[in-house]
């Protein structure tokens, strides 16, 4: 069956007009998000928030996010921020693995081991940001724009948006650049402007039902650069940090939702 | 993925009470291939149980062709605030988990 | 991208200081790491790709001239019929396979053709990033010089449109000339569903 | 075993799980039947009439089949049970819910669905059976995400 869900192309009469198909669709997106499982993962990721582990055997519970040592209402929403102790811009991913190392004496390697998880067992980064940033909902997102260093990673994502690069010489706008374009069926958001910014970056991380895979924004520039054909963005780097810098910048303003869910 | 956790909600709506329960579980159908082109071994939940203040009020039979991580509505008569409210399912190899709440 | 947007961009670019595009490739050398068959050659860009960088997809005249024309000698023209199988085309056009770093080499790859364009209208899901292609050879005809347009571009779309965000098929190594000439059915046989 | 389940599920679950395992009834012949009209007669339906009373909410087109939200009700006196195939589906027979005192007959949950496929719901009401039907069409989405 899996074949057949997963790989089939399938074809519809061509009775139906464009339009019908569109709201047709939208409604089963609404109807998939009323049905979604995504609150489970909180829960998962809450447990692991509080398990200890690593050679130091520590919990995130003195994880500093941006808020102070624990705290975590409202700090995924002032994320991607300048964290004087790392000396850089750090989004939650990039933190996390901080925290990782310092507070769990891990190692890049093995706390890098396996970031991007699968349905059957989600990674730590998955099930630890829909925790975190559940914490964020009703929060207003505002991320660090003060110090010279946040200044700069928004300019440099802004940079990479615009950036054609690769073997097809795509860059984000070349998806993300114009208004009404979709990709087969998906509606495509114009990422550089606040009002197509806003929902979007509300609703990450999320549940995607498809997959029944929890996504992350790491993981989202991660899959965007596959698909535009270039080599690898190694995890939490600062082009990732930035990028993601410059979408929460131009979302900022717009009350976080999420976790969200994706078709 | 072994069966993990459990999440239910019990509202009052207007003259029935709203059960949204959610559950961790693959509902592996026994077709799938993993990445090493192995058949992941049927694994599902094959029966629910909804009581009322301990009282059976819906039993149901269930197969594979039910999506993972299992999200059910349901609608009971009436209710009050309290009242409580219990789901248990049991799977194909014999696990089971069970939730309880309170309607508020 | 439209005047105004341009507009806002460039004015935008003034106020930040934008990095160039330069910098921004420097930052991605240390950033990017070899993954399968995306080797880090890829993250150089070439002049078309720097061109387009830099002026945000509006390049002067003169340097598009030139640099179309560049573009236009890497095109490689198969002797005789362009014209291939267009049932083989329209499996081509769906597939979106080909060039990432999980793609098996060897696996041939797709042209992702219905990710941007309408084609054959018994396909309801496609985009629209590019124009509809339905009915292109009943409106057009299949005559050698439109197989010949239809092959080039494919080939090649930066030959034709300098800043296009069709990627170039051809010249990328993604599409065999085999797999191109399948397209060009697709596009132009009377018989394909796309003329229907 | 994931440390939740001890923590934040109430586990009666072990205690219960042998005499739950004994009493659950899971009509194995039904639920195997490759065609809808072996999982009828697995169910032991013979006629059902067709009647606009039984609901069927699910949007027409769905992007993925491994996630397709339907609910179902009946506005038909009695009902006590309601059944959904999907017809198209190598082992059509999904589900039956047995409503007792105590529950309305409506339920809503997610299916997976091989290729685009009627969808049957069947009600049984004081010892006869009704049924309704929609199509759900399936298709694939975008390329990324």
């Amino acid at each position: 069956m899996r074949l057949a869900v997963f790989g089939a192309a399938l074809v519809f009469s061509c009775a139906a007009s464009g339009q019908d198909v569109a709201k047709e669709i939208q409604r089963y997106r609404q109807m998939v998000a009323e049905g979604s499982p995504a609150e489970l993962f909180e829960l998962e990721g809450e447990a692991l928030w509080k398990k200890a582990q690593g050679p130091k055997n520590g919990s995130f519970e003195r994880c500093d996010l941006g808020e102070g040592p624990g705290v975590l209402k409202g700090a995924y929403a002032h994320l991607p921020r300048y964290f004087k102790d790392a000396d850089r811009v750090m989004d939650l991913e990039a933190r996390l693995l901080y925290c990782m190392s310092t507070l769990q004496g891990r190692s890049r390697d093995d706390a890098t081991a396996r970031v991007f998880g699968s349905a059957d067992r989600p990674s730590e980064f998955e099930l630890l940001s829909i925790y975190v940033a559940g914490q964020s909902r009703g929060v207003r997102i505002e991320p660090g724009m003060a110090h010279p260093k946040e200044k700069a990673s928004y300019e440099l994502g802004r940079a990479l948006f615009f950036h054609r690069v690769g073997a097809w010489d795509f860059s984000c706008a070349s998806c993300h650049g114009e208004e009404g374009k979709r990709i087969r069926m998906q509606e495509l958001p114009v990422l550089y402007k606040p009002q197509y910014a806003r929902p979007v970056m509300a609703s990450w991380p999320a549940y995607r039902v498809s997959t029944s895979q929890v996504i992350t924004l790491q993981w989202r520039m991660n899959d965007c650069y596959r698909q535009m054909r270039t080599p690898e963005p190694t995890f939490g780097s600062e082009t990732t940090v930035a990028l993601i810098h410059f979408l929460t910048a131009t979302a900022r303003g717009e009350t976080y939702g999420g976790p969200g869910n994706k078709r | 993925m072994a069966a993990g956790p459990m999440k239910m909600r019990a509202n009052l709506g207007s003259g029935f009470t709203d059960v949204r329960v959610l559950m961790t579980h693959p509902m592996e159908t026994g077709l799938r291939k993993d990445p090493d082109g192995k058949i992941v071994p049927q694994h599902f939940i094959q029966n629910l149980t909804v009581k009322v203040n301990g009282k059976t009020v819906i039993d149901a039979q269930i197969s594979q062709a039910v999506s993972r991580n299992p999200v059910f509505s349901f609608r009971l008569k009436g209710g009050a605030k309290g009242d409580k409210i219990e789901v248990s399912w049991l799977d194909n190899h014999g696990e089971s988990a069970a939730i309880e709440a309170a309607v508020a | 991208m439209r005047p105004s947007a341009l507009l806002v961009a460039l004015l935008a670019s003034a106020a930040w200081a934008d990095p160039t595009p330069q910098e921004v490739q420097q930052i991605m050398q240390r950033d990017f790491h070899a993954r399968g068959q995306a080797t880090m050659d890829r993250l150089a860009q070439d002049a078309v790709q720097r061109v387009c960088t830099e002026t945000q997809n509006r390049p002067p005249a003169e340097l598009t001239k030139s640099l179309e024309a560049d573009q236009m000698k890497t095109i490689v023209f198969p002797e005789g019929s362009l014209l291939g199988d267009w049932k083989r085309g329209e499996t081509i056009a769906q597939s979106g396979r080909g060039l990432t770093w999980n793609d098996k080499p060897d696996d041939p790859a797709g042209g992702s053709c219905y990710n941007c364009h309408e084609l054959s209208p018994r396909e309801m899901s496609h985009g629209t990033i590019g124009p509809s292609l339905r009915r292109f050879g009943a409106t057009r005809g299949s005559g050698a010089e439109v197989q010949r347009y239809v092959y080039g571009k494919i080939y090649n779309a930066k030959a034709y449109n300098l800043c296009s965000q069709m990627p170039r098929l051809g010249a990328s190594g993604t599409l065999t000339a085999a797999q191109i000439k399948d397209l060009v059915a697709l596009l132009l046989d009377p018989a394909s569903p796309v003329n229907q | 075993m994931n440390p939740l389940r001890r923590t934040l599920v109430s586990l009666l679950a072990l205690a219960i799980a042998k005499p739950l395992a004994a009493l659950a009834a899971w009509n194995k012949e039904a639920f195997s039947a490759k065609t809808p009209g072996d999982a009828l007669k697995g169910l032991g339906i013979g006629n059902a009439a067709p009647s606009k009373d039984l609901q069927i909410e699910a949007p027409e087109i769905a992007e993925n089949g491994a996630v397709v939200p339907i609910e179902i009700s009946s506005a038909i006196a009695g009902t006590s049970s309601l059944i959904v195939m999907i017809e198209k589906n190598p082992f059509p027979l999904t589900a039956r819910f047995d409503f007792k005192e105590g529950a309305l007959p409506f339920v809503k949950l997610n299916v997976k669905m091989g290729e685009t496929s009627d969808v049957r719901v069947l009600a049984e009401a004081a010892g006869k059976y009704y049924t309704a039907t929609k199509e759900i069409k399936v298709t694939i989405g975008g390329c990324g995400g």
